[in-house]
């Protein structure tokens, strides 16, 4: 990895940008249009977690350095149980009972 | 050392011979008394046929090798060959489980789909609907459409699938009639559901298998199986003779005590049910003070023993203090 | 253990024990984002469960979210140029712009206090029911973090002004910028999945 | 804190209590005056409670862990006790429900993982030849947490009240609507505390494994031991947060009045148990995987063999890893989720027999064409494979969604669980304790004595839990402190009591031989004397603090078999000898395990003031460790070379045979 020496943050002022539009997207989409629930969702949802990626990959740098390969696979496994613990919660507490 | 492997051999040839002996002793769920237990039984042993299968081939290699290969004085000069593996093993010992699963896992589904309905036979019955709804820590049962309640026992009549809807007044308990069918637990503010039909009329000890707290053993509960003619009968009887219960009664019974069997030509359905999202709760904070140091307890407009805690905190806590060995289970207890 | 320095990295992956420090704290934050996510599931289960009480729609002041996020997301960004700066061995910069960093940060915190008074004013607490226990630990977990992040990041930049940039000061302001920007990839899911959700549903 | 109510505080009326209280007392006592009789205050501050040394850390988790053995142990005997008898009137409901609540998590958090985290602890750096973990001081802090848990858990036992909901504390019993008492909040604080000490100890090893191995030490060269111990720290970094997180709204339930899992006001009973869960199984992976680890490691040594299919080995470590992510559910089918959910669970739950079952074939034949040895440690190696396929197997049946209708909530799934957990780790960690006891110490455990606790503890433990088997099957549920004698089971209850006494005995010899082994054993050993095939021999026994004068350079798997077959790397010649960085020791990490222990207290109370006060402490130390700039010391040539030529022989070789 080499050092950053150019004179200008390029890629973070790049990534500042991308993340507010689409903060301001999503605000939007949720709060001014009249799509269905399920399609905001859907769509809202992505933007966040494309401007996660965001985070991570233009200001965190987690790739970088000799261990961004287990940075990668960590963050990986640790996105694979959160969404293991949030799908999984909700699926297994809320199918088959009857009243709720 | 070679006592000590003979010893070892024979202490582990005695338990598969235990797990298959297993099958005829006279073990509840082993003697089904219904059609829903009996799919249950028949699963198990399925399972079984395969779990020992697996548990000879490991015993026999277990045995054999350690046999076979162990130090002794005429092999202290064998050095064992460098060996890695191999992958053509590798690959046997990981298909054949694979296979072992995909047996168990079909009569599996399928019979975890079949719990779900009306036993195969009984569909042209109309289910008998029985709520059930557990408190600390009795059983009340309720009718609906006769229109009467029991405590700590169901009749029931045979040959007719029979819809236990299950609900409770506050802790988790977990419903189960071995004979008759597998558990399922009863949770406040919702229903869960079980059905079972009785081939046989008798009777079965049915109990709360989930703990929940210091009256648990001894949740158990009666459940007769009737002709259907012994079941009208007994209907019209209560309609005839047992008492009416008042909304106070209930509430009295909702508290955390053992009772005997109770029996009434009404239902609490009539004013509250337990499996409503925003039914009343009727907890008592106050009457569970009986171990330790206290800490507080938070006000909830419905518990129930908010108004007057002073007074029912007061004498329950010397009462309950001592153990309850006497205590428990009413007349249900041990009459099996 | 100080040994193996490798001194054509940037300063904060200098010696092994740096390296050791960032990956550990990487993995640190993969724990994190399990705890996290844990919160958000305990949320998608109660967030209907009213229990009389009042909804999302009650309550959510949208605008001054909006405002906090905004804080929030610019605060990520200087902190991005403060490491920025650190890497160009400027000092100068580097502490501006972590100081900048904290201040919005400190503004964020104070928006999000008020909010809260704001709902208790309401009367929407924590005991009111499952859905704002639920709301108020995610937010106020997510507070919480911050708040240290503010403090620890204080405590850093006085060993900043002391000692100088050095391999071991260096490290820590990285750690630091790290847990920041993961702070604000927290709130975007709290933002999409609270506030915009519950403004929808 | 103003009207403290005393009668409640100390709990008092029954005379087992009475007995615990004076015997504590008394101990703590003895323990006292004999440091200050020996003069030894200033020993024991400087060598064991300030060390960062993670041999001695190890060591201190070890000796905890076979403390909490010993309370855990005696709950299970007074268990039972309790039901040799029908209608037996020994324990109380009451008393009954802390028992078995109290054993359940002590046993599994404050006996097995600690007993494991030691080991790793004395074993880990050693195996991959590094001086230390990554984060000693951290390393120190993580033992002092977990001890300061222990330690506040325990005392519920006499002052304010044992937790009595279960180790599963299921809501809404474990509620302040059901369990007013402050009990059930030691169960909330204590795993809290204890928990975090865990995950910080999963990072540590992560990294450590990650990034302190050897020269040449590449992935697959790692012993199996070392790899289990990485996945374990995996799994204990994804696993732990969700319980801090259950226990966290648990508190908030319990002290502030939330509802995350009341009865009342949209609270759901449902999602601590899934909460739970979610944690709970991977946790029974997080003992039972560096526990696999110890077997290969014996079972490969004693064979005289390499683990035979190493590479299948690590997939099937992973595989487990994975896998016991998405098989939660399986604790609660009776639950209602509907048979989808419950169909999917029983196929996740059921794979995991595939993995294992690589795993136990490739143990049988790493032994298959080797040359057996039956020493004491291969023993217990040995007896797991016949007794965990047991458990293995009725863990399959129950895994099948529909049939644990009949078996859940049984004793069937109470001989399950200790048919998978006594051999899976109570064995493993006696097979590690005689296999590397001489490494810890210098001198081996008495083998006589070793065949003798595990004959004991063998049969003792098959005739314990085998009848709990049937008595499930004939519908005796489990949490049940007495049955009635017309029930039939009161002749399996029997037996079973019998078999526990059987398998006290012999843990109580195995005590002794811990006693016998530290007063008359040979001294004069080799530091090598199993001739093993891993780096922690390559050096002396006991290890010297620094581990290794020159760390080894790895060519192969079991590296040092093959150092040993081809003769290099064994001596060490003067001249490489160079000074050696070590950490300085710290009394920070205790310092913090008192602070966080009185919080602990303060909050298990209820008194919010006090606990905040004491909680300054804990920032107060956060900020002392930020200025902490302390760089450790380093050892002079001189005083290394001294040590070395203390054990190697004149030419700087390995001491290899007995002498
Ligand atoms: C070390 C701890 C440990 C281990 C390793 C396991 C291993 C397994 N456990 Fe167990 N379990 C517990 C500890 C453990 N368990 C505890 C503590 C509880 C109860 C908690 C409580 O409620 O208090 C519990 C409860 C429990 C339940 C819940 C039951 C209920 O509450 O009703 C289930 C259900 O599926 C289950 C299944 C399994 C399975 C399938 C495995 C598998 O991993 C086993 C795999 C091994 C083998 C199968 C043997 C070797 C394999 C072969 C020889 C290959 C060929 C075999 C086949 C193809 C079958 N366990
Ligand atoms: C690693 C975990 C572990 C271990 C090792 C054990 C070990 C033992 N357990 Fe275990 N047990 C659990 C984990 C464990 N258990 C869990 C998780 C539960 C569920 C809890 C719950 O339901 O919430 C449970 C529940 C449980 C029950 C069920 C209670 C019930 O549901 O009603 C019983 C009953 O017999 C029992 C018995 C035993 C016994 C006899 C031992 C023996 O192996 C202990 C042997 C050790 C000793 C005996 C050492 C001390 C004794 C001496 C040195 C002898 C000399 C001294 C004197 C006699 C004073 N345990
Ligand atoms: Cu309880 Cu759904
Ligand atoms: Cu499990």
């Amino acid at each position: 990895m080499e050092k950053e020496v150019k004179r200008f943050p390029v890629s973070h002022v790049i990534g500042f940008l991308a993340s507010l539009a689409l903060t301001f997207i999503a605000a939007v989409i949720a709060l001014k249009t009249s799509l269905s629930f399920k399609a905001i969702m859907w769509i809202i949802g992505s933007l966040a977690v494309i401007q996660a990626g965001l985070q991570l990959f233009m200001f965190m740098h987690m790739t970088e350095g000799e261990d961004g390969k287990t940075n990668i696979i960590n963050i990986a496994y640790g996105v694979f149980v959160a969404v293991v613990v949030v799908v999984g919660s909700v699926w297994v507490l809320t199918s088959g009972h009857a009243a709720h | 050392m070679l006592k000590y492997i003979k010893l070892f051999v024979a202490l582990f040839a005695v338990i598969p011979v235990l797990l298959l002996t297993g099958c005829e002793t006279n073990m509840v769920v082993f003697e089904p008394q219904g059609p829903v237990a009996r799919s249950i039984m028949e699963l198990i042993n399925w399972s079984l046929m395969w779990m020992l299968l697996v548990v000879v081939v490991v015993f026999a290699m277990f045995g054999f090798i350690v046999w076979k290969y162990r130090e002794r004085k005429e092999n202290m000069n064998y050095e064992p060959p460098e060996e890695h593996g191999n992958t053509l093993f590798e690959i046997i010992w990981t298909a054949i489980p694979i296979l072992i699963v995909i047996a168990l896992i079909i009569p599996t589904v399928k019979t975890l789909y079949a719990l779900e309905e009306v036993p195969e036979g009984y569909e042209n019955e109309e289910p008998l609907t029985v709520h059930v709804t557990a408190a600390d820590w009795k059983w009340i049962f309720s009718y609906p459409e006769q229109g009467i309640e029991t405590v700590n026992y169901v009749n029931i009549p045979e040959d007719r699938p029979v819809n236990f809807k299950l609900t409770s007044a506050g802790t988790m308990q977990s419903f189960w009639v071995p004979a008759l069918a597998g558990q399922k637990y009863a949770m406040a503010k919702m229903e869960t559901q079980l059905i079972l039909v009785a081939e046989n009329p008798g009777s079965y000890v049915g109990k709360n298998s989930n703990f929940n707290g210091r009256g648990y053993t001894g949740m158990e509960f009666e459940v007769l199986a009737q002709t259907q003619q012994d079941f009208n009968q007994w209907i019209a009887d209560v309609k005839n003779t047992a008492p009416v219960l008042t909304e106070e009664k209930y509430e009295e019974m909702l508290k955390p005590t053992h009772l005997g069997r109770l029996t009434f030509k009404n239902t609490h359905l009539a004013w509250v049910n337990h499996a409503d999202e925003d039914a009343q709760t009727y907890t008592n904070p106050e009457l569970y003070r009986y171990n330790g140091y206290q800490g507080k307890t938070f006000e909830e407009e419905d518990n129930y023993m908010n108004e007057n805690s002073e007074t029912e905190s007061g004498d329950h806590h010397h009462e309950e203090n001592h153990d309850d060995h006497g205590n428990h289970g009413g007349d249900d207890h041990g009459q099996h | 253990m100080s040994a193996n320095v490798n001194t054509s990295l940037p300063l904060e992956y200098q010696t092994h024990q740096s390296r050791m420090n960032i990956l550990g704290f990487w993995i640190f934050l993969g724990a994190e984002i399990v705890l996290f996510a844990t919160l958000f599931a305990v949320y998608a289960v109660l967030y209907q469960n009213y229990a009389g009480g009042p909804t999302h729609q009650d309550i959510i002041m949208i605008k001054e979210v909006m405002i906090q996020t905004l804080l929030l997301l610019t605060s990520s960004f200087t902190c991005g140029l403060a490491i920025y700066e650190m890497r160009r061995n400027n000092v100068k910069g580097l502490i501006s712009w972590l100081v900048i960093t904290l201040l919005l940060g400190a503004g964020f915190l104070f928006m999000e206090i008020n909010e809260f008074i704001h709902y208790i004013h309401e009367g929407a607490t924590m005991q009111t029911s499952a859905f704002l226990s639920s709301f108020f630990v995610l937010l106020g977990t997510h507070g919480a973090h911050v708040t240290l992040g503010i403090g620890w990041a204080i405590i850093v930049i006085i060993q900043l002004i002391k000692r100088g940039l050095t391999p071991v000061t260096a490290r820590k302001i990285f750690i630091i910028g790290l847990y920041w920007h993961f702070l604000d990839v927290v709130w975007i899911f709290i933002f999409t999945f609270v506030y915009l959700k519950g403004m929808v549903g | 804190m103003g009207n403290i109510k005393w009668d409640e505080f100390f709990i008092t009326g029954d005379p087992l209590i009475l007995g615990a209280q004076v015997s504590i007392a008394l101990t703590m006592l003895g323990v006292l005056f004999g440091l200050t009789y020996l003069k030894k205050w200033k020993w024991i501050w400087r060598e064991w409670i300030t060390t960062v040394d993670h041999k001695r850390i190890g060591i201190m988790y070890i000796i905890a862990a076979i403390l909490m053995f010993f309370r855990g142990g005696i709950d299970g005997l007074l268990m039972k006790a309790q039901t040799s008898r029908p209608e037996m009137g020994l324990l109380s409901s009451q008393h009954y429900n802390e028992i078995f609540t109290t054993h359940g998590v002590i046993m599994i958090l404050f006996m097995a993982m600690p007993f494991l985290i030691g080991l790793m602890n004395v074993v880990i750096p050693l195996q991959i030849g590094a001086r230390d973990v990554a984060f000693p001081q951290l390393n120190a802090l993580s033992f002092w947490l977990f001890f300061s848990g222990a330690m506040l858990f325990n005392i519920s036992f006499v002052i304010g009240g044992s937790p009595d909901a279960g180790w599963t504390s299921y809501f809404p019993l474990a509620g302040k609507e059901f369990s007013p008492s402050i009990a059930n909040n030691y169960y909330a604080i204590a795993l809290q505390i204890a928990g975090i000490g865990t995950l910080m100890t999963g990072i540590n090893f992560i990294v450590t494994i990650l990034k302190m191995r050897t020269k040449g030490m590449t992935l697959m060269r790692m012993p199996m031991f070392t790899w289990t111990a990485l996945v374990t720290s995996g799994i204990i970094v994804a696993a732990f947060p969700i319980f801090t997180v259950a226990l966290a709204l648990m508190k908030f339930d319990r002290l502030f009045g939330t509802h995350f899992f009341t009865v009342s006001s949209g609270g759901s009973d449902m999602l601590w148990a899934n909460l739970f869960w979610l944690w709970g199984h991977p946790e029974v992976y997080i003992v039972a995987l560096p526990a696999f680890g110890i077997f290969s490691e014996v079972i490969a040594t004693f064979s005289r063999k390499q683990l035979f299919g190493y590479k299948s080995m690590v997939y099937a470590t992973v595989g487990i890893a994975l896998l016991s992510m998405v098989v939660w559910v399986h604790h609660f089918y009776t639950m209602g989720s509907g048979p989808g959910v419950n169909s999917f669970f029983s196929l996740t739950t059921m794979l995991i027999a595939v993995p294992t079952g690589i795993k136990i074939f490739n143990w049988l034949f790493t032994m298959r064409k080797g040359r057996i040895k039956l020493s004491s440690a291969m023993l217990w190696a040995l007896a797991f494979i016949p007794t965990f396929t047991i458990g293995g197997v009725t863990g399959v049946m129950l895994a099948m969604g529909a049939a644990d209708f009949q078996y859940h909530n049984t004793l069937f799934l109470v001989a399950h669980f200790h048919y998978v957990l006594i051999p899976g780790v109570v064995f493993a960690v006696f097979a590690g304790l005689y296999y590397w006891w001489p490494k810890m110490f210098g001198h081996m455990l008495n083998e006589r004595l070793g065949k003798w606790h595990f004959w004991l503890f063998n049969i003792g433990f098959n005739v314990t839990f085998m009848p709990m088997f049937f008595l499930g099957l004939n519908g005796a549920v489990r949490r049940s402190y007495t049955y009635s004698a017309e029930s039939g089971f009161a002749p399996l209850f029997l037996l079973s009591a019998i078999g526990s006494v059987i398998l006290a005995a012999g843990f109580a010899v195995f005590c002794y031989n811990i006693y016998w082994s530290i007063r008359y054993a040979d001294r004069n050993i080799s530091s090598d004397p199993w001739d093993a095939r891993t780096l922690e021999w390559a050096t002396a026994s006991p290890v010297q603090h620094y581990n290794f004068a020159k760390l080894p350079e790895v060519k192969s798997f079991d590296a040092f078999w093959q150092m040993k077959k081809n003769n290099e790397g064994l001596t060490l010649k003067d001249s490489e000898i160079e000074e050696i960085h070590m950490p300085s020791n710290s009394g920070q990490p205790f310092m913090m395990c008192v602070i966080f222990g009185v919080v602990g207290f303060f909050l298990v109370f209820e008194w919010f003031i006090p606990a905040a006060i004491a909680s300054v402490g804990i920032i107060v130390g956060l900020i002392y460790r930020s200025f902490d700039y302390n760089d450790g010391y380093h050892i002079p040539v001189e005083e290394i070379s001294k040590t070395e030529s203390t054990w190697r022989n004149e030419k700087g070789e390995v001491h290899k045979h007995v002498g």
